[in-house]
């Protein structure tokens, strides 16, 4: 019921959405995250640490499902080298009721920002390369569900 | 007898010490993650300023989440990195 | 920028979404509704005002896209008779901030339960047919947005 | 001069009145919703039947909600339906 996925491989959103809707509920949610043009970047490099990122996202789906009731969370989360306009990341909730799929949703992107170890490494059109530095914005984000 | 423990790096910790993990031994009075970024700091002096700013780093121990003053107790493993940017 | 298709046919929510990912931003929310199994359902039978429905969902999306920084909207509603398991309903935006993508798609859906003309009428395993009910619950998921 | 209005009813409403639309004449003392709502129920025992609980009603004047008391004015379409339940 919980299906997490993190590799350089992209992933179908048709299919996985498919994949949450069979397990049962009218209800799904989902959130996709792909690398957004700004106007000069070349590439994203994706970089994560191996050995947490299954246990931390692990960590945020156990305790959306045991804070809402769903019936399926799929997370996929991909690493190495993107392009812009690549798909980074994929989150689906399942459940009987939109409010629960969608707000479960939208906690674990806050704390998937947050807490999952990875980082990305941008490479601008002009060569110059700069790690992407964390967000005041989404500390609060995640801050703010008090769980 | 002598504890050691892996460190690993990521993102630009790793990159500006130019070593993805090492392998640390531990005298008794480390105690704390602090202790161990002091130790390192001493060892080799650009330690000590790429991991001078703790407000900019993150610590897991054996892949869970530490402050700097966690005390390293049994762990395996520690990672040093700065705040994640995944999603 | 604004897609709103109201008919009988099923929606591919792979397609759509990459619909909505190819006019910018990096951010993609989306809510599938479909119809829920809750023991002896046989059918759902959608009905609508079709020369409302096409306005009413503008309006919605309308107001989307002037409070929140989005880049493309896409609603699709399903009408006529409908089974278990079926897509109903898909909502989708297209945001560069996934608070903005995921908020709008929340308030979308929270307006249509609401103020779009839209009836369901189901029928049960053992023949009876019944006009399903104006939720409370969905009444003040749409005032709480105050806009 | 004689005012006409189409009347249009969805769901449970057109059911039970067994008839989805019709073109009335609305004398001059006509003016608000409710008041076509009292005329439908004087034409024929059934409508009054039916049409007896607004709060259970919503309203659309040329396909913008009203309410009970909105002036129908010159729209050419007043839909009458229970509250919607799409989504």
């Amino acid at each position: 019921m919980i299906k997490i996925e993190v590799g350089p491989a992209d992933f179908d959103i048709g299919a996985e959405t498919l994949h949450v809707a069979g397990q049962g509920g009218g209800a799904i949610a989902s959130f996709v995250g792909q690398v957004r043009d700004d106007g000069n970047l070349a590439s994203l490099e994706l970089e994560h640490y191996p050995a947490m990122t299954q246990k931390a996202l692990g960590e945020i789906a156990e305790k959306a499902v045991s804070d809402w009731v769903l019936h399926a969370v799929t997370i996929v989360h991909r690493v190495g080298k993107l392009s812009v306009g690549d798909n980074i990341v994929l989150v689906i909730t399942g459940s009987d009721h939109r409010q629960a799929a969608i707000e479960s949703c939208s906690f674990i992107m806050d704390k998937l920002k947050t807490v999952a170890p990875f980082w990305k490494k941008e490479t601008r059109a002009d060569g110059a390369v700069k790690w992407i530095e964390e967000r005041a914005s989404d500390v609060e984000a995640s801050e703010k569900w008090k769980r | 007898m002598a504890r050691s423990i892996n460190i690993i790096y990521f993102a630009w910790v790793r990159e500006r010490l130019g070593i993805d993990q090492e392998q640390v031994s531990l005298g008794d009075e480390i105690e704390t993650i602090a202790d161990v970024l002091s130790m390192l700091g001493e060892r080799e002096a650009a330690y000590a300023d790429i991991l001078a700013d703790v407000e900019k780093l993150r610590f897991a121990l054996d892949q869970d989440y530490g402050l700097s003053t966690s005390l390293i107790g049994s762990a395996k493993e520690l990672a040093i990195f700065p705040p994640v940017t995944g999603g």
